[in-house]
């Protein structure tokens, strides 16, 4: 079977599961407490009965559930996310606006835990059972074992409060008009400790995969093998260990990258990241149901995308399936 | 004691226009949450207001005292009988578009636009009968009875101009103008990139000559609450408006150098931390209880604990700060004993009560745990229900609650902000702003009645008084704290809260000195 | 003869907490240019480590403690490691015993030869190139370009371990080592590739050395032999002169163990058949998902035969012939497709899963491994009664009869309770015979339930299933690769392949008088054959 | 058993982790004898730095509260909440693991597209919404946790029970005429014990982490005092006071470290095929 036509059925079952996704957060969301009408109403200090009755009117809250929820599956069936009432704006044009930051944020951090994880777990790998090993698994076993949100509040306060290195927050320095190739080190100063405290703990993930993964491969006959022909051991491993010890890295890496969006919650909220983790929250406590359910909907065609994804590197890198 | 000085600047700055300042510059400010709108005629809560205010105006502004001030009105005049408002609008006025400000613009505003979004300002429509415009530049309110607080309406959250050109015979929750409001204020609006910033920029024909004094102001959006506070020590924003950072912050913060603060410009709303009691049902309902629940509780050490000294311990539904308080009341200054001896006598049994706290952040849910140590102290028993936003309006529309925290405005005059958490017509289930604690007292919606349309100020204070008393020894609701919420910005601002709504009105006066 | 390879008073250390101080001690011997010499040993015995302590791979803590190898002038042991990686794949050659895993997966055949002439800095890249091809051409692999450009999952066993063997010629080496290169194939692969290894060994003139557990294959490819037991050279000698004239006990009793080609006379069928299967059929079905095409594997082929009471039915056949599956299919672990399997007038296959529950407790089996037929958390006692109490039996007197078990197929009562891994892979397969016979069943099938043990212990067990089937009269059927098992216990023996029962007919008519073309394939495979039947 | 055993006490980092483990676990059964009164009880000047007052060890939090008292009650909650939640995960995943294993075909395509689904919701946003439509509560935030995290543990199981229920004990339990029902409970499932074990002791430790990130979010149980209470409560002081949410970060630290030290220790001693050599 061809490579299209595999993505092709991946996709089809897909949208299956993001219309199980959509049913089920509709219910979910609308079975919580309040709706959006009281909570901008409550903003607004002081209300009354009609206002907040306008408001439902206006948000399509006063139709019975069910309509409000064959309105919504017609219209994403659509493509159509709905309109945000709070934000004023549709909500695709809203998670469009937030996403890109949400994707350069999960990216790098994504990508750069999984260098150094993998180089990290490649040099515990070589270096089994000597002190340099034992640092470095500790160091990961610390990293897998801290609170994400309790590392962001502790990089701030050291290397934003302290050291002044990098800023505390935002995405980017604001008015300061850069524009072009200047705006590049303006990004990556501040996407530095969010990315950090981000990728931390996949890193310390990968690296702990990476390492077993390695020490299994490398009691494999086919390593034997390559010793009896004569490789060099820089060869062996990078040709024949490295190769197959990613296989089942690039397996759970890329599980878990869908994953990252949903971490990116709390890394979003400390530092101030304008993506769709920190638009979940706020959604969430303003019964922002419309922005809400797109949120989810588009977090899981992230992880979706993301298994695809997977599938084909798997594919490239293993003849076999 | 940098902000007394400051303080005193200020009202020299306000006395003495003439003194030089400096144009140009820019100011970061945080605003918190991110406002879902900036149109100010259709959303009023805080944020929106907070950044609105710089676009949109009203006729009058007010001063610390609450005393009006001239803005887009130039000046009024109200009849001996109370029965009607005449202002004289500024002249050269541009919408932000180019177009002329004008008092038909007024009479679409309030008539038309604000009576049919504005829930607030509705409640004191209903004194107004007429509203007309008989020419371009004088607008003449008439009234359908004398009505004491009204001419504490005119403030811009409350009364936000709109411009007719762009609404009329629109639908105005939908309208797209929405998303690039058009006002007549200072500045103008920019851009907002959304979870990030709003940008507005200098109103080049605002037709105050040279104001105002900034080319732009920013309004940065940052979620979390320790972040804003390191934002302002490195110098990423300027200002933080009150209730921006927690207060533990506060002291920090403003003992840093070239750093000021002040409690001022929150006069106009006065906000009132209380909490309400369930006066239908469970122990709450017994006036004894409620009685203990005051002797219990140690309103000092929150003040100064949790509050960092900030505000002052509330002692009656009225602020201090609002017109017509009065300190002839019983005190009820913490007294466990007390507190014990009144449960004795109205045999609590035991049963639970819930505290619903308030989900605005990290003080008041120490504010709640507080509280439930003191109840917990005197024998009551107490359990915390943790909810969201959204769910701590919903159970207290819905009287799902024994004792919830909140905080409401009083905009200046007890008619206003304080008699509607205590009339019974105002008993209604659905909304979290009437009388949610349920307090049902005939005689008292007379007297309230009777003082609104009050004809002179000491008519209305003779009623004022007698009505606190009542309430005092009938607490339907435990009074907490008069809240102060400082505002905190570089000492190089200049001229940044002039009136009674501080910052909310926007940087017209502010300049940053070179 | 020149000596190439001459290892003297060889020592390597076991890690501490192991069974014994040393893998292997006092080894010393000579490898020849142009010879065969094969080491022979059963597991345990050190042979394999040997051959890795001369190549330098040993695992991780296991050290040579002491002795000298010389080779072309050097000690091989002594060499530092850049000295001693130039010599492997250059001038030593190894090869190994699972082709399935002894090369990567992930990389093309063709690259995988090249990377030796890579490894030792020959030829450019499109020399290589065509050297691979040479080589692949040299070791018989069919559609060199083909191959060239195949990842090993494309090629069956013995095609991978041609290609191994391709590798280890690239550079000509002095040394070929092949550790135990055919145990883990099919017995007509196993000729081929013992014919290749023999070919080559004599074109190149190379010195081999050829480890192995197999006197078959002594006897087949070797000049000399070095017999080995815990780690230490019991007998060396020519082959010749070891196989017919064994000096050591240790030699004779792993001779006598090897089941002779010796048939036994046939006894005429005369009792009823205890099982009939007429026209059993399988395919397995594989749904590929969306990544795979669908693919189907025709198992069983329209099979048929019987078994009488008391009677031992041979079933033989390479991988793949379907045989495991048609004993399978008998017990209904496999669901066939269509077919009977009468037992006793009732067709197996007919029944409902309530009363097959209780029907299978007529047939029972003992399978291949004995390490996974055991479940490793229960006691022995209670592999041996929960049958039994499942089936009925009062817990006391299944119990009772468990012990009585462990007596009958010579085991400890105290056996009872202790756990699986306590006991040796011959005293697993012991029990599993008497978890069998716990049911007392009609028919009991083994599936090659000797395969995986060494060779003398396959001779106890062997004898113990030969005593058990005379002494209570059992029906059998024996499921095996191995012709000389097969030859000495069944009354009859069925051949098969590709699902089809090419052969059906008394032992000593197939063996001896074969009359599928097949039969005579396999038989002509069996290595050794000639030395037995010279021998008998 | 007494091999395990060894093989676990031989693992220096295990042992370690024990020790660290049962001094918490110690801690937290000893809580209302260490420190009867209710740990919200304001019993000190606010903001006290730790070592500098006699009786308060950990110093004071916020409001004057005695920290190490908060910190002994939280390790009850962390320890409960870790526990309790992994135990659900467990009860959901390993019966669907394993039917789906042990069965295979409909049953297995219909619970592996069942947890694909819950795998393809990002995890945490779904424990923030559930806990947020049930309120926080400690059994809804038990509950929240224990839904994001079972899929992990139905996939393992079935892989292991797919892989043992080829073995041939599990033949020969079929051909005694087990039911499948007694095979899966009596034979496969307890061979499938070790990684299962291993993994739980490892979603403690997640849970723990779990339980305080939505804690610090603001979505904790207000009635009970917890670490992630604690940092949550000490955020906004960090910069003055910021060993109020250093302490109890260590706290979860060093438990969820112990929790991995000797879900590790396990895997080696239960798994010593897999042993890390070296050691």
């Amino acid at each position: 079977m061809t490579l299209a036509a595999a993505i092709f059925g991946r996709a089809a079952k897909a949208v299956i599961t993001l219309l199980l996704i959509v049913i089920l957060n509709f219910f979910l969301i609308h079975a919580a407490p309040g709706d959006p009408a009281m909570v901008m109403a409550g903003e607004a200090g002081a209300a009354d009965e009609q206002f907040i009755q306008q408001l439902r009117e206006q948000f399509g809250l006063d139709q019975p559930l069910y309509v409000q929820f064959w309105n919504y599956v017609s219209g994403v069936l659509q493509l159509d996310l709905g309109y945000s009432y709070r934000q004023q704006m549709p909500v695709l044009d809203l998670i469009l606006d937030r996403l890109p930051a949400t994707l350069l944020l999960t990216l790098t951090a994504f990508g750069m835990s999984l260098l150094l994880g993998i180089a990290f777990g490649l040099a515990a790998a070589a270096r089994q059972g000597k002190w340099g090993d034992t640092a470095i698994t500790s160091m990961a076993l610390l990293f897998y074992a801290t609170p994400l949100f309790w590392v962001a509040l502790m990089a701030v306060v050291l290397f934003s409060v302290k050291l002044g290195w990098f800023p505390a927050f935002g995405y980017e320095t604001v008015g300061a008009g850069f524009t072009g190739l200047e705006m590049i080190p303006d990004r990556l100063k501040h996407l530095f400790l969010p990315a950090l405290t981000l990728g931390l703990f996949f890193m310390a993930v990968y690296l702990r995969m990476t390492r077993s993964s390695v020490l299994e491969v490398s009691q494999m006959d086919f390593v034997k093998t390559a010793r009896a022909k004569g490789l060099a051991e820089g060869t062996i491993r990078r040709r024949h260990i490295l190769r197959n010890a990613l296989l089942p890295v690039v397996t759970l890496a890329g599980l878990q990258a869908g994953q990252l969006v949903g971490g990116a919650v709390l890394t979003e909220t400390v530092f101030a990241w304008p993506g769709i983790g920190r638009l979940m929250f706020e959604s969430l406590t303003a019964r922002d149901y419309n922005t809400l359910l797109g949120v989810f909907l588009v977090s899981a065609a992230m992880v979706i995308a993301f298994n695809i994804i997977t599938d084909i590197v798997y594919r490239l890198i293993d003849p076999r399936i | 004691m940098k902000n007394l000085v400051t303080a005193s600047l200020l009202s020299l700055g306000l006395a003495l226009p003439a003194m030089a300042q400096d144009a140009g510059g820019r100011l970061d400010i945080v605003v918190q949450p991110e406002p879902p709108s900036l149109m100010l005629g259709l959303v009023q809560n805080g944020p929106t207001q907070l950044v609105a205010g710089d676009i949109y105006e009203s006729l009058l502004r007010y001063d610390t005292d609450l005393n009006p001030q001239p803005s887009l009105a130039e000046s009024w005049e109200i009849s001996d009988d109370g029965m009607t408002y005449t202002f004289h609008l500024r002249e050269g006025v541009k919408w932000h578009d180019g177009e002329p400000f004008t008092a038909e613009d007024v009479v679409f505003s309030v008539d038309t636009f604000l009576r049919e979004t504005h829930a607030r300002l509705r409640v004191s429509l209903e004194h107004v009968d007429t509203i007309t415009a008989p020419d371009d530049h004088t607008v003449v309110f008439k009234m359908k009875n004398p009505f004491g607080p009204f001419i504490g309406v005119f403030e811009a959250g409350t009364m936000p101009m709109v411009p007719k050109h762009i609404y009329e015979g629109t639908d105005f929750a939908t309208n797209p103008a929405n998303n690039t409001p058009i006002g007549t204020g200072p500045f103008k609006f920019e851009e907002w990139q959304k979870g990030s910033y709003i940008h507005l920029v200098k109103h080049e024909d605002y037709y105050l000559d040279g104001q105002p004094y900034l080319d732009e102001v920013y309004y940065r959006v940052i979620p979390d609450a320790a972040s804003r506070a390191v934002a302002f020590e490195n110098g990423e924003v300027d200002v933080l408006p009150g209730g921006s950072v927690e207060n533990w912050d506060v002291k920090r913060l403003t003992e840093m150098d070239n750093v000021c603060s002040t409690g001022k410009g929150w006069e106009y709303f006065a906000p009132h931390a209380m909490a309400w009691m369930n006066n239908r049902e469970g122990p709450t309902s017994d006036k004894l209880f409620r009685k203990a629940v005051m002797y219990a509780m140690d309103r000092e050490f929150v003040k100064d604990v949790i509050w960092n000294g900030f505000g002052k311990v509330a002692t009656s539904p009225v602020s201090s700060k609002t017109n017509f308080y009065t300190d002839d009341t019983v005190m009820y200054d913490q007294d466990p004993e007390k507190a014990k001896e009144l449960l004795a006598e109205m045999g609590y049994d035991g049963t639970p009560v819930r505290i619903l706290p308030l989900p605005y952040g990290e003080t008041w849910q120490r504010w709640a745990e507080a509280m439930k140590q003191n109840l917990e102290e005197v024998g009551i028993n107490v359990e915390m229900v943790a909810t969201d936003v959204a769910g701590w309006n919903q159970k207290q529309a819905e009287w799902d609650f024994d004792i919830a925290f909140t905080y409401l405005y009083q905009y200046g005059d007890p008619a206003l902000g304080v008699a509607r958490s205590y009339l019974s017509s105002n008993i209604a289930k659905g909304s979290p702003w009437n009388n949610v604690a349920g307090y049902d007292n005939p005689e008292l919606d007379e007297m309230f009645a009777e003082a609104a349309v009050g004809a002179t100020p000491e008519a209305r204070q003779e009623i004022y008084t007698k009505i606190q008393q009542q309430l005092v020894d009938d607490v339907p609701v435990a009074w907490l704290l008069e809240i102060e919420f400082p505002t905190i910005y570089r000492c190089e601002v200049q001229d940044l809260v002039t009136t009674a709504i501080g910052v909310n009105d926007g940087a017209r006066d502010a300049w940053i000195k070179q | 003869m020149d000596a190439v390879l001459s290892i003297q008073d060889l020592a390597i250390s076991l890690p501490p907490g192991a069974d014994r101080d040393y893998a292997v001690q006092n080894i010393s011997f000579d490898l020849n240019a142009g010879e065969i010499l094969c080491v022979v040993g059963e597991s345990g015995s050190g042979k394999s480590m040997t051959a890795n302590a001369l190549m330098g791979l040993l695992p991780d803590q296991v050290e040579v403690a002491r002795g000298v190898a010389q080779f072309e002038g050097r000690d091989m042991l002594a060499l530092p490691d850049t000295e001693r990686r130039k010599l492997r794949g250059d001038r030593i050659g190894m090869i190994f015993q699972e082709p399935m895993t002894a090369l990567n997966p992930l990389m093309r055949i063709g690259d995988q030869i090249a990377e030796v002439f890579e490894a030792h800095n020959r030829h450019t890249p499109p020399e290589r190139r065509e050297k691979a091809l040479a080589l692949i051409r040299e070791v018989g692999l069919p559609d060199p370009e083909k191959i060239i450009r195949a990842y090993p999952f494309q090629l069956s066993g013995g095609q991978r371990q041609r290609a191994m063997i391709a590798m280890a010629l690239a550079l000509d080496p002095a040394i070929l080592i092949a550790d135990e290169p055919t145990t883990a194939l099919d017995v007509t692969t196993q000729a081929q590739i013992l014919d290749l290894i023999k070919t080559i060994q004599e074109r190149h003139g190379m010195a081999v050395m050829f480890i192995t557990h197999d006197f078959g294959v002594v006897a087949e490819i070797a000049d000399r032999v070095i017999v080995m037991r815990y780690g230490e050279i019991v007998e060396q000698g020519a082959a010749r002169e070891v196989l017919s004239n064994p000096q050591h006990d240790y030699t004779r009793a792993l001779l006598d163990a090897i089941p002779s080609d010796s048939v036994p006379t046939p006894e005429p069928v005369t009792e009823p058949p205890v099982l009939e299967v007429r026209d059993l059929r399988k395919t397995f079905v594989t749904s590929g998902g969306l990544f795979k095409p669908t693919r189907s594997v025709t198992a069983i082929d329209g099979v048929s035969f019987s078994i009488a009471r008391g009677e031992v039915l041979g079933i033989v056949g390479e991988s793949g012939s379907g045989k495991s599956t048609v004993g399978r299919a008998i017990v209904r672990l496999v669901e066939a497709d269509s077919g009977e399997v009468i037992l006793d007038g009732q067709d197996m296959n007919a029944l409902s899963p309530a009363e097959l529950r209780t029907a299978r407790r007529r047939v029972q089996m003992i399978f291949q491994d004995p390490y996974a037929s055991l479940n490793p958390r229960k006691k022995i006692l209670h592999a041996l009664c929960e049958g039994p109490i499942v089936q009925g039996v009062p817990k006391d007197k299944a119990q009772a009869r468990a012990h009585e078990l462990l007596e009958i197929v010579e085991l400890d009562p105290g056996a009872a309770d202790r756990y699986p891994h306590e006991f040796s892979g011959g005293q697993r397969q012991r029990i599993g015979i008497a978890r069998a016979l716990a049911m007392d069943p009609d028919l009991i099938i083994a599936d090659e339930a000797v395969s995986a043990l060494d060779v003398s212990i396959q001779a106890q067990v062997l004898e113990l299933l030969r005593d058990l089937q005379q002494r209570l009269h059992l029906s059998l059927m024996f499921i095996t690769h191995d012709m000389r098992v097969a030859a000495q216990l069944c009354d009859r023996v069925a051949v098969m392949q590709f699902g089809k029962l090419v052969e059906i007919g008394p032992v000593a008519e197939v063996f001896l008088n074969p009359k599928a073309e097949y039969t005579r394939n396999l038989l002509a495979a069996v290595p050794g054959t000639e030395w037995q039947v010279g021998a008998a | 058993m007494m091999d395990f055993l060894k093989r676990f006490s031989r693992n220096r980092g295990a042992l370690i982790g024990l020790i660290i483990l049962l001094t918490v676990v110690l801690l937290a059964v000893f809580a209302p004898l260490l420190y009867p009164d209710s740990p919200w009880k304001m019993v000190q000047r606010p903001f006290l730095p730790p070592f500098s007052t006699d009786g308060f060890l950990l110093g004071t939090d916020t409001l004057g509260r005695d920290v190490a008292a908060g910190l002994v009650h939280g390790a009850r909650v962390s320890l409960i909440v870790g526990l309790v939640s992994t135990l659900v995960a467990l009860l959901i995943g390993v019966p669907l693991g394993a039917f789906a294993g042990f069965y295979g075909g409909l049953i297995d395509d219909g619970a592996m597209r069942f947890t694909e689904f819950f795998q393809t919701i990002p995890n945490f946003a779904l424990a923030i919404v559930l806990v947020a439509i049930l309120e926080p509560t400690l059994p809804t935030i038990t509950l929240a946790i224990a839904i994001v995290s079972w899929p992990p543990v139905a996939r393992l199981v079935r892989a292991e029970v797919l892989s043992l229920r080829k073995r041939e004990f599990v033949d020969a339990a079929r051909l005694a005429g087990l039911s499948n029902t007694r095979i899966l409970f009596g034979h496969v499932l307890p061979n499938a014990m070790s990684p299962i074990i291993v993994m739980a002791s490892l979603m403690v430790a997640t849970a723990i982490l779990l339980e305080s990130s939505l804690s610090f979010l603001g979505l904790g149980d207000p009635n009970i005092m917890s670490w992630g209470y604690m940092i949550g409560a000490a955020r906004t002081v960090i910069r003055s006071a910021w060993w109020l949410s250093f302490i109890p970060g260590v706290a979860i630290l060093l438990t969820v470290l112990s929790l991995n030290l000797i879900g590790e220790g396990l895997n080696d001693a239960l798994n010593p095929r897999l042993a890390r050599k070296g050691r």
